[in-house]
């Protein structure tokens, strides 16, 4: 009943770990694939070793997350022990990765590659980093430019960019990787960036003072940007942003997600949130006698 | 339950040692935790620790060794300091069912050492204490320790200049010789946790080791503090004798902010605590 | 001590209602400022009269609210009672204008002009109508042109512009439109557009499907806003978005606001939201000896 | 509390009079809803629109004039039809301290007032209840109030099809004369509303009116639904005789959809209910 296909992947379930999220090693990515996730994204991998922001990095406020870890990697000189170690996974591995230039892209494409992830993905959409990320996802030129690079490299292993909420247009930035190559599309990345300021510190909270926000506070700019994708592509949606219930992956796929992306949900349900939202999404479609979950992707279009 | 930082401001200061300061303020939401839950302490402008608990009540405190831009910080402006807090986070020690303990503490592990012990002496466990430093000069609570614990407390140095010559774990494996304990506990270095580690697995009692990551959330998301398949922060800081026995990298490595893996070695160089 | 000035008008205090919350007559504005406003903001003013979006229209959900109310409006050629009516008000009056076009926007500029609002707000943000609103504030250019338009227009009055999170540099707008010739930014209007979708209809909720979304979700995002705006202007910002409580204005201030909008915290918190906000703010002025409001402008700057 | 609309599916339906029906439906919210609250009731891909509850309790109802588009999708599909209901909202009518009542229903106004007449019945108020259509035909719930009200229902109609031959006015005017009540309730048309109101005030008799506006949010923030400096949605939709006396727009203008003020009489073509 839940078991369903994305990008020509088989997944137990639609839900997937979002990048970022617990994903530092191979360990840790196995055991939330034993907690239910039908598939796994591993933290995005940079061109070198990069530390990330200073602490305060990480900050649940009333309403989501706010965070500018600010895209630590051990670089893809570093990661070959965790993919060998990932070889005997059961669930797909979703390999994200970053740069600061399409040359960079293209560099940790390439050796990405190498250790056949079942997905690339290419995070154009960090909001709390200077040089990488979200300028690349911002106009459809730029991510083309990173795209059609990235695809030139990785041979037959699909490439899925994963797009900013903060674009002007986002369906024009999918159909521009469509276009260029890509074969899905991830939407979103955390929105913003935001800011929380301590009145008593009189200060800016995180280090980096800028930082994305997940969670529920997110959810509506999250479902309008994959519902207007969907109209304007043909390729699969990896769905996310607060999706924290069955219900809301239930409205993410009828707004046309393929699966649903789950990150900070993992804080506010804990990390046996992939088998809860699973198990709600289930529950849902027996009350609604839905026989696939794929009858839901796009249901709230006309 | 928005994990923001509260400001607090520090009432009061404590100095214990050359090296080390505590630190006194109140926190509501600490007023209940657990000995070896911790706090993310933030200094606005320099940077976010996680920090263990030295006392936990209405007035919680916390006790850090001056060594780097943020303790330093700490230690320079002390009372009157706003810092803003957030946690209490981990799981803490687990004294249930426990009836004989030996604990063990070694240098600033000697913090959340503090709390637990007053924990085991309010619940009438029979509690042994090894406390062990490099001098007797940094040797963490020795006065408030003896008080409570006369002839159960047991002090090593390396160096001799109190207690005995010696590791804890020379101590430690003296006192299971005399008389089996249920668990022991401890808090210190990782090659001193590992240490004791292979000393309960050999002797066949079970331990609570609380462990150290480089951190950033604090609450089990970001994945920073990963050790094996276990968050430290959220999982741990502590853990059990089976955990450790599961563990791959327990002992042997630690990832770096980066999220490389290095030797244990490396990590400690670069945390130099 | 809450007594402040914003654009050279006195407001007994800084907050300010915002514009398409209550302020659709004469008599409703004067209530709010009974209610403590320190200064009011009509509904946006348009080049005609228009019906707005079908309902449903406005939504609460779990973390603000979502609106398509689509801009209706009577056009300035059916406003003119109102302004007589609000001749006699205590407290300054900001008048909205919108437009689809340079030309519309200067048409209803000159129009209103005529009636001598304190302030002519000019709303280039609206998420939720295709051809009014956010175009214009996507771009410097687009903006400088509406801008420098109105500003030949409007005399002495003072032209704010209201500028949209969605813009890719926020702060580069604002730079824009003071070169034009602003005199105030406003910041923020809604976010998004966002969606919701009620998965037992399989339907957006909202009849225009998407809306703007306001109210604590977007807190972080609007801070950041003007945290932006106030390193790269000189003039002036009404901060807005989430404003909730006293804490709330006292960020928003800290962030760089002189004055602060009010719009989806009168439905959290009544329409005394204007009241409570004002004596919230004074007690924690109090609390932290600060004298004047304007001393927590900008002060999480370093 | 966050005010989205709730999927109910529509239970049973009852037809009123050719032009209207009664729909019935689980909704929680409303089961202790005052007489004169209303839902707004979405169909979704139609429209939505604000409705009076003209049954409250573990099963709730609306009763609805098939007019237009909205009303007309109901009317078509009737049992079965899911709807999306948000509310209670308004303030209702208050029988506080009420002893002697007179209850006047015009048209659709009828339908807050089924809930109203048995409310004050319950409460043992002295209750006389005046009904007026325009014809027989489309008089609402007439058997029912028979059955409750006997001798104390007063039925008009414009054509005499029905109870006496005139306005509902008419009828008032005659049982204030006999015995004034404390206070006169009424939900009909504004021009009826007005007409109840001077003849309240000519008679020093305090009455409570339902007015209606078009209304967007239903809860008090957009300002579409507003007379003078009262949102009807929140602040009414009854109003007590003071605040009509203050009232410059009560029976004089209201708002189209646009904001643009206009007198009721276009109003009510427009609205034509
Ligand atoms: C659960 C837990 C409890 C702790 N309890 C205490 C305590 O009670 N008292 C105490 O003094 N310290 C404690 N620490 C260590 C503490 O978090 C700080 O690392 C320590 O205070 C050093 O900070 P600093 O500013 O003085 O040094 P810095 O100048 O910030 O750092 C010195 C070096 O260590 C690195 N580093 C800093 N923090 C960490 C870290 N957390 N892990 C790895 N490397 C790091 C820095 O990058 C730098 O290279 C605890 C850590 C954890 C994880
Ligand atoms: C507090 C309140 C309680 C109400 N209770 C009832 C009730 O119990 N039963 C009932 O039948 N009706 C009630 N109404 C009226 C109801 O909201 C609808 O207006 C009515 O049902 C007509 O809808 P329709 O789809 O049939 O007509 P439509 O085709 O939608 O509308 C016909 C015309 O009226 C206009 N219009 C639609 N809705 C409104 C409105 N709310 N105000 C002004 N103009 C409008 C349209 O623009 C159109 O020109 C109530 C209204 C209010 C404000
Ligand atoms: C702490 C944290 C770290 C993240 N790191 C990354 C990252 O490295 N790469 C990436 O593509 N997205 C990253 N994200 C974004 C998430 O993958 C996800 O797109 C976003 O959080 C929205 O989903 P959610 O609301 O379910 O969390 C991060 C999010 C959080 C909260
Ligand atoms: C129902 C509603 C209608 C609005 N209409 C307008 C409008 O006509 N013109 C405008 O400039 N902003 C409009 N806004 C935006 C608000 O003025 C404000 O910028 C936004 O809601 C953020 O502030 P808040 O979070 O305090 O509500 C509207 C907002 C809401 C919720
Ligand atoms: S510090 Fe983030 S998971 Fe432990
Ligand atoms: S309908 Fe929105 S204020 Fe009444």
């Amino acid at each position: 009943m839940l078991e369903t296909e994305f990008c020509g992947l088989k997944l137990k379930n639609p839900t997937v770990l979002a990048s970022g999220i617990l994903g530092t090693n191979a360990a840790l990515l196995k055991r939330v694939v034993r907690e239910g996730a039908g598939a796994v994204t591993m933290k995005s991998i940079g061109p070198r070793e990069k530390l990330g922001h200073p602490n305060p990095t990480v900050i649940e406020w009333e309403h989501g997350l706010i965070n500018a870890v600010g895209l630590p990697s051990p670089g893809y000189q570093n990661i070959e022990s965790e993919f060998a170690e990932l070889k005997n996974c059961s669930a797909p591995i979703i390999a994200s990765i970053y740069g600061a230039s399409v040359e960079e892209f293209e560099t940790v494409a390439e050796a990405v590659a190498e250790y056949k992830p079942a997905i690339i993905e290419i995070n154009i959409s960090c909001p709390n980093t200077k040089k990488e990320g979200q300028i690349f996802g911002m106009s459809p030129e730029m991510a083309t430019d990173v795209v059609s690079a990235v695809v030139a490299k990785t041979g037959k292993i699909p490439v899925m960019p994963k797009l900013t909420p903060q674009a002007p247009k986002i369906a024009d930035i999918a159909v521009a990787c469509e276009k260029a190559g890509a074969n899905a599309i991830c939407a979103v990345n955390t929105l913003g960036p935001g800011m929380l300021i301590d009145i008593e510190a009189r200060k800016p909270i995180l280090a980096n003072k800028f930082g994305g926000v997940s969670g529920p506070a997110i959810k509506p700019i999250a479902v309008r940007c994959v519902y207007q994708i969907y109209r304007a592509v043909s390729i699969p949606i990896l769905g996310m942003g607060g999706i924290n219930s069955g219900k809301d992956a239930v409205e993410m796929m009828m707004a046309g997600a393929s699966a649903v992306g789950i990150g900070t949900a993992t804080h506010y349900r804990g990390i046996e949130a992939f088998k809860l939202i699973a198990d709600e999404i289930k529950q849902w479609m027996k009350e609604h006698e839905v026989k696939s979950v794929k009858d839901l992707v796009g249901a709230a279009h006309d | 339950m928005p994990e923001l930082p509260q400001i607090v401001e520090i009432r009061r200061t404590q100095k214990e040692t050359g090296q080390h300061q505590t630190y006194y303020f109140e926190f509501d939401k600490a007023k209940d935790a657990k000995p070896g839950q911790f706090l993310m302490v933030w200094i606005p402008g320099v940077d976010e620790k996680p920090i263990s608990l030295s006392s936990i009540g209405k007035e919680v405190a916390i006790t850090v060794q001056c060594k780097g831009l943020w303790s330093e910080k700490l230690c320079g402006i002390g009372k009157g300091l706003k810092v803003g807090v957030r946690g209490p986070y981990g799981n803490g020690f687990s004294t249930e069912g426990v009836k004989k303990a030996i604990i063990v503490a070694g240098g600033c592990g000697t913090a959340p050492i503090r709390p637990l012990v007053e924990k085991c002496l309010t619940e009438g466990i029979d509690t042994r204490v090894v406390v062990g430093a490099q001098t007797a000069e940094i040797l963490l609570f020795r006065k408030e320790l003896e008080d409570k614990l006369g002839d159960n407390l047991y002090i090593t140095t390396d160096d001799g200049s109190a207690g005995k010559k010696g590791f804890t774990t020379d101590a430690l494996k003296e006192l299971i010789g005399e008389d089996k304990p249920d668990v022991v506990f401890s808090c210190g270095p990782e090659v001193m946790m590992k240490a004791i580690f292979d000393l309960c697995e050999k002797e066949k009692v079970e331990c609570q080791l609380s462990l150290e990551r480089y951190m950033r959330c604090g609450f089990g998301i970001c994945g920073q503090c990963v050790m094996d398949d276990l968050m430290v922060c959220k999982d741990g800081p502590v853990f059990n004798s089976e955990q450790l026995r599961n563990s791959k990298e327990f002992g042997k490595v630690a990832r770096l902010k980066s999220g490389r893996e290095v030797d244990l070695k490396e990590f400690a160089n670069w945390r130099q605590c």
